[in-house]
């Protein structure tokens, strides 16, 4: 198995777009697994709308390319109809935090065995510019053009109330981090929600504000929630603070998808079902 | 007797739709066919609760008659709502306990709730005495009372057997209702046909979110998806119903979904997708008067052209509206296969009159379709998974196969699934999707989308469509009408329709809305309806209310 | 001159859309009306797009050329991409920095980037250099260029003039455009004259969610909110916009929503309880080529009839579909009139090509309706929110009001939005609703909603509807056909369309679509169409296409 | 000012059902403070769809009986019209916690000044009897005959992640307490999220459990996030543990309606504006 995992399709994201990263880091790990052993043909890769969602058509592996907030629906289900699927959502910050962000409470709740890579520019990239619930405190935006007043969302806190049982951040600027941590969130067995601080070229370039206070968590231990809720409330997506990197918080816990290992019934053994379910209804 | 009903009524919570179950089932033991409608308000304890049972030596029947044979009333208002139905012949049976003595109206008094507790029962147990009462009052013999209660009273069973025959010794018979010649046949509601429709033809999975009168399709799938291997989701919202069918699909599963117009709604974003991506999916779309939560437990037909057309964009779907249950399963079967034959979406819909009506359904009667063979790739490679197909439908592939890649888009895209905006390209997709249309118009012209009941020869017609016809078949038997049903409305059987109606000078169209949403179509197909008959009082017609009013317009 | 069109072309992210503006404003200022289309793929930085200004001496003029007169090339893409559009007479400036010599086709070379950096300019002011090379070349004075300028770059003005000068002196002059007669008059966008028109009709808030093609409205209406008083919100979804605005109408607040067609999917259920709940809402929806994401950032006429028909149950709803800003500006402003008056939801349905072109807009073409007064409460108590009023409609009574108690319902109520379930309420509220659409119908009907240009005598006409209106005047004027468009599609103003194609022996439909939606429309009013013209790659015709395609079925 | 604010419409709630109690609270806490001088007409009560929405047709006030899930967006448009109502929300558990999940979380971000008060019975009652997001672990509704194998959500910790000003919890069974929270929620100046353990006779009868496990918080110090986040986390909706009632957080921040108290132009001055505005657009 020699693929190389990226399509022909031609590129059109920006120069310097975050999202090359998250391209190569993701091609990386999946090439690490089908390296070891893992069917390609059982990795699935799920979209939404907006730039992150180009990926679907750069990867060379199976998509289903959705729409605007939907991923985690999509993925749900597909993962239910094959719990042996390896199901990875790309969202953007608009699409799952605005649009769809019940979805992905309820992922995190279920503990379905998928791994939510958020492509977190923190704007909407597709649409040119406007603020998205990550966008920090009075960001001007096209549709706020004098500064938004809600403070951001803290997603990683945000997953750690809904059951989430691996909660991360990366920064597409640390790539080898950014590839660990895919690949830990893949490995994971339940819920991984990945927040990647992603950066944009076009609408918001926060590179020098992210480099300055990015640092890798270290001692910090994962499996303990409380100090996973510290780690991740160390910044809130507005004011200014260190910015942590890697995995606040990680258990494991039963996955909902397992209940769902069950073998289609054959047309004859259906039949004799429902006929046996009908004569219920008379005399037995 | 040709035709007997009873009405049983109550309060929300006496348990008047399982009373009036099990009294089909007494019925149908001795031989009737069987109609129950039952016409509940949307609260959970109190208010006002009836069922009428009509039991027939026809097969067929689909419509209650405004008077009843006989009237059970476990509570006043029940005698007094109801006074309207009684003939000078209607047996009334009273519950004594909550009814005062002097407003039981000449009824056989019987102190219901004093035997239950009498016999240790707990309060909606007195349903059962009720059920002996009406029986010995009917002169049905004892042992079949007791073998019914027997098969539907899993837990409890002696004691509801022994409060029964209290009811059963407390009235008189007051005549007997001879034993029909109908051989025993299931009863089931709309729901439940559509879900054994659906799981017959192979369906892998059922995801929905409640909402009346779609939520019974849920219910019993969920009871039954043990024995039968279904997976059933409930999640958190419509949308991610229609959402999570399009991710089953993708990986193989055959999928439905159930809801009314609010939940279905939040699907059309969904059922535009799945136009774009060409994933299967197949959605119970079950009417409630609208706009809006509207009058959540009555029945209405408002919605056909909304389902027509819901979705931005262009695309085609299958829309398929059965009468009866028979019809139901026969249909829901197909619309699955068909969703998978075209990689389409359809649609089955119905109203809360078939969903939670209750019908005798005999299994011998519909096409058991079973799941039927789809364009599957050849496998060579490359596989494209927007190939040109034979009328535009692409072979398809599942996930996962060994060296495939499979991608689905919901943008314009090319023969691989990945984007495109290309004019050409784009052009080529809007082809592709005209391409199916005809061949899915061919499938349906083939598949005798047009019924004709009644008199097939005469020249007035009463068109209908969906639960309706069922009424409309039994008018038209008995004034001697035409009866023309398309059960396919999308792609829309003009032909078949026109052949139908071959000869029919004078068409009335009748209709649970009040836009004639089928008179318009027609229409615009060049049929010209003569009168229309419609009802949105979210009430089905009776019988001899829609009788009447064919009459009035039939000249 | 009577015509001159210049096509500017480079990557996304090198201001095409401004530097066409720029120009349209240039040629606007000396005399001429101006249409650009604007053509850009969904992507932020690279692809190719272009823009094309026409400059007209004629007014009205909405779609673009073939061929240009002009050609402005920032990159070697434009030049091969359109190669089609020279004519021996076309001028091209190409950039001799990015086009390297043996490409440059016998164009005039110009090293933009080089000026740009000598003059210490960042790299998208090349367009300013472009744009003083564009009028030298085809003979515009300079003050025209540097006063445009000095408008248009609030920014670095000097900086922007000076490079302009450069690329102004870079090229000798090939001939000199004259000036025309037309006084200058605004170049807007349809998104913006949609928003002045509401605006001006008195809207208090603006609720969107971003999507292409209707963000523009967004954009714009956030930019002068400050000015204007407005509330321009951007929530969380679609579903959220549809709501809050509800919430902002209850409370007295005169509220328009926008999005596409993905967007207004999650709007329907909204839509239907706006139906329920009688309170007003405007809905401008823009097209693009669907089903589902589709082709975002081009155009179709492809969601007609979903929106006539969207939302569960049956409720009216007035359909606009202007065809240029001039109608978007008058036509909103009723839209939001409408709207309260009826209490009903109302929808301006547009497309990418009027939401995204730019057009010459005088202010004194249209009617500017201001905001009109609706039938309000006369203060006699009790207040009954949903009281039988004229025609259907409930006088109003805003909250809060001193002793009075609204209450609004999505379920069925009675007169003071208490829920009901009971037949003969249920009953009063359908005739309500279809006393409102008979009200409506009238309403419309005296509006003038059926515009007739061309040659009005013709026995030929061109059915059309929406932005193809503007070219198909055009091929009308040219051909001398009949040109009918219906302003208003809901509620149809058959009588009004059916006068106006008094004497037609050949009706051509003319729409952005596969399904000719407006053709089946008419289908259903007993207007036969004789030959449709469709076209569905997204992009408008240009004049030459669509008047062949006429002329190929005119006979 | 004497309206007994109850309408004369049927109740048709089940005997027994926990939303008498919040219907009581509710009035009594209403005209507790129109007797203080609040104008009445100024509460606006806005509800979903569910046994709980009916109290929209039995109390007497200005009412927007809206659809499933749709409390908050409603009640947002309601506020922003017009910032001096008094704005409240009575949601279902099914509708604010499934359907309509992603407002809430929306409105506590904002920190819009609205009062939440959910219904929560944990089960869908008007639709006989499914699991919601905060039925326990292997709750057997209709849906779920065999039992769900989803956690519950714990929505008093997902508010507090939210950012919500105020987050509380009451019991019906505790009435008196039920109206000094519900009066707390309307005084707090910010989005305040009440919690209601409401009993549903019908479908889920939590009155023994409720009984045994609930207390009153005391002694702790609800402008402390951290001690909020440890008491809203000490009960999990699923397992077994003490159930506190009360308010487990407060604070004061800028509240998201306060920049929307603008005066409308008139419709001379509208058509001025919109002309200048159109002037930009030539020679100046
Ligand atoms: C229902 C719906 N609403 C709106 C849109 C328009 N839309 C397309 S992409 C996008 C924003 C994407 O932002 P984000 O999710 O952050 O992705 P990014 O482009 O930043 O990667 C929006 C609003 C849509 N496609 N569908
Ligand atoms: C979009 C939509 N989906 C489904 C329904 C059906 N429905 C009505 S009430 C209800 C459940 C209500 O449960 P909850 O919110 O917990 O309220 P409760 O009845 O328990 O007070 C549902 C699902 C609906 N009205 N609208
Ligand atoms: S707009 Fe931003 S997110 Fe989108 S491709 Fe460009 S840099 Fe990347
Ligand atoms: S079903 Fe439950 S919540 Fe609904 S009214 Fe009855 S007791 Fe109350
Ligand atoms: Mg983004
Ligand atoms: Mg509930």
């Amino acid at each position: 198995m020699s693929r190389s995992l990226i399509t022909e399709t031609q590129n059109t994201w920006c120069p310097g777009c975050g999202n090359f990263a998250i391209e190569h880091a993701l091609k990386a790990v999946i090439a690490a697994r089908v390296e070891e052993g893992f069917p390609p043909e059982n990795v699935v890769l799920v979209t939404g709308i907006g730039c992150h969602a180009k990926i679907a058509d750069y990867l060379d592996v199976n998509s289903f390319y959705a729409i605007h907030g939907r991923t985690i629906p999509v993925a749900t289900g597909i993962k239910l109809a094959n719990p042996d699927l390896c199901v990875i959502c790309c969202a953007g910050d608009g699409d799952c935090y605005a649009e769809g962000l019940d979805h992905l409470i309820f992922a995190a709740k279920r503990n379905i065995d998928l791994t939510m890579i958020v492509h977190n520019n923190r704007v909407y990239g597709l649409t040119t510019g406007q603020y998205t619930p990550t966008s920090p405190l009075h960001f001007k935006g096209r549709s706020t053009p004098g500064g938004t007043e809600e403070k951001p969302l803290n997603p990683p806190a945000l997953m750690l109330a809904s059951g989430a049982t691996m909660v991360a951040r990366a920064y597409t600027r640390k790539l080898d981090h950014l590839s660990t941590i895919i690949r830990e969130g893949i490995d994971h067995p339940g819920f991984a929600f990945i927040d990647v601080l992603q950066i944009c070229a076009s609408f918001f370039n926060m590179t020098e504000y992210y480099n300055e206070r990015v640092y890798f968590i270290e001692g910090h231990d994962s499996s303990d929630f409380w100090s996973a809720w510290q780690k991740a409330r160390e910044w809130d997506y507005s004011s200014d603070a260190p910015i942590a990197l890697g995995t606040f918080y990680r258990s494991e816990e039963p996955m909902f998808d397992e209940k769902y290992r069950i073998t289609r019934q054959s047309g004859e053994g259906r039949k004799r079902t429902v006929r046996k379910l009908l004569e219920h209804r008379i005399r037995q | 007797m040709e035709d007997f009903s009873v009405l049983i009524g109550g309060k929300a919570g006496d348990g008047i739709n399982r009373a009036g179950f099990v009294i089909g089932r007494i019925l149908s033991r001795i031989g009737y066919r069987i109609y129950m409608y039952y016409d509940y308000p949307s609260l959970i304890r109190g208010g006002h609760n009836f069922t009428i049972v009509r039991a027939s030596r026809h097969a067929g029947i689909a419509s209650h008659h405004v008077s009843v044979d006989c009237i059970l009333a476990l509570d006043h208002a029940t005698l007094l709502r109801h006074a309207g139905r009684r003939t000078p012949a209607t047996i009334t049976i009273v519950n004594s306990d909550s009814v005062k003595a002097e407003n039981h109206a000449g009824g056989l008094a019987v102190p219901l709730d004093t035997i239950t507790k009498e016999e240790g029962g707990i309060p909606i147990m007195a349903n059962s005495c009720l059920i002996g009462a009406f029986c010995h009052a009917t002169g049905i013999p004892w042992d079949v009372v007791g073998t019914v209660l027997d098969e539907e009273m899993p837990q409890e069973t002696e004691k509801n057997i022994a409060i029964a025959r209290r009811g059963f010794d407390a009235v008189p018979e007051q005549f007997i209702l001879p034993k029909g010649e109908a051989p025993e046949v299931p009863l089931v509601t709309g729901n439940e046909a559509i879900g054994l429709g659906l799981l017959q033809a192979g369906l892998d999975a059922y995801v929905s979110y409640p909402m009346t009168p779609s939520s019974g399709i849920l219910h019993y799938l969920a009871e039954v998806a043990g024995e039968t291997s279904l997976k059933v989701i409930h999640p958190e919202s419509e949308i991610a119903v229609m959402l999570m069918a399009q991710g089953f699909a993708f990986a193989g599963s055959r999928t439905a979904v159930g809801t009314s117009g609010g939940g279905f709604c939040l699907m059309t974003e969904g059922v535009s997708m799945a136009g774009m991506t060409e994933v299967p999916v197949t959605i119970v779309v079950s009417m409630r008067p609208g706009p809006s939560t509207g009058v959540p437990t009555y029945t209405a037909q408002g919605d056909l052209a909304f389902i027509l057309s819901a979705g931005q964009g262009e695309f085609p779907r299958f829309v398929i509206a059965p009468a009866d249950p028979a019809q139901a399963f026969e249909w829901s079967g197909r619309a699955l296969n068909l969703s998978w034959k075209y990689q389409v979406p359809s649609f089955i819909l119905v109203d809360k009159t078939l969903s939670e009506g209750t019908f005798s359904f005999d299994p011998e009667e519909p096409e058991w379709t079973g799941e039927e063979p789809i364009p599957r790739w050849d496998g060579t490679h490359p596989y494209h998974r927007y190939a040109e197909g034979e009328g535009g439908v692409s072979p398809f592939c599942p996930v996962p196969t060994t060296g495939v890649v499979v991608k689905v888009n919901s943008y314009a895209h090319d023969e691989d699934g990945i984007t495109t905006e290309d004019p050409d390209r784009v052009v080529r997709l809007v082809e592709k999707r005209m391409k199916k249309s005809r061949g899915m118009q061919a499938e349906i012209d083939a598949l005798d989308p047009v019924l004709v009941s009644g008199d097939p020869t005469a020249a007035t017609a009463i068109l209908c469509w969906g639960t309706t016809s069922g009424i409309c078949r039994e008018v038209g038997d008995i004034i001697g009408l035409r009866v023309v049903q398309p059960v396919v409305l999308s792609p829309f059987p003009a032909v078949a329709l026109r052949d139908a109606l071959a000869g029919v000078s004078r068409i009335i169209s009748v209709e649970d809305n009040a836009g004639g949403q089928l008179a318009s179509l027609a229409a615009a197909h060049g049929i010209t309806i003569s009168a229309q008959i419609l009802r949105y009082d979210g009430r089905p017609h009776a019988l001899e209310e829609l009788r009447d009013r064919v009459m009035g317009v039939k000249a």
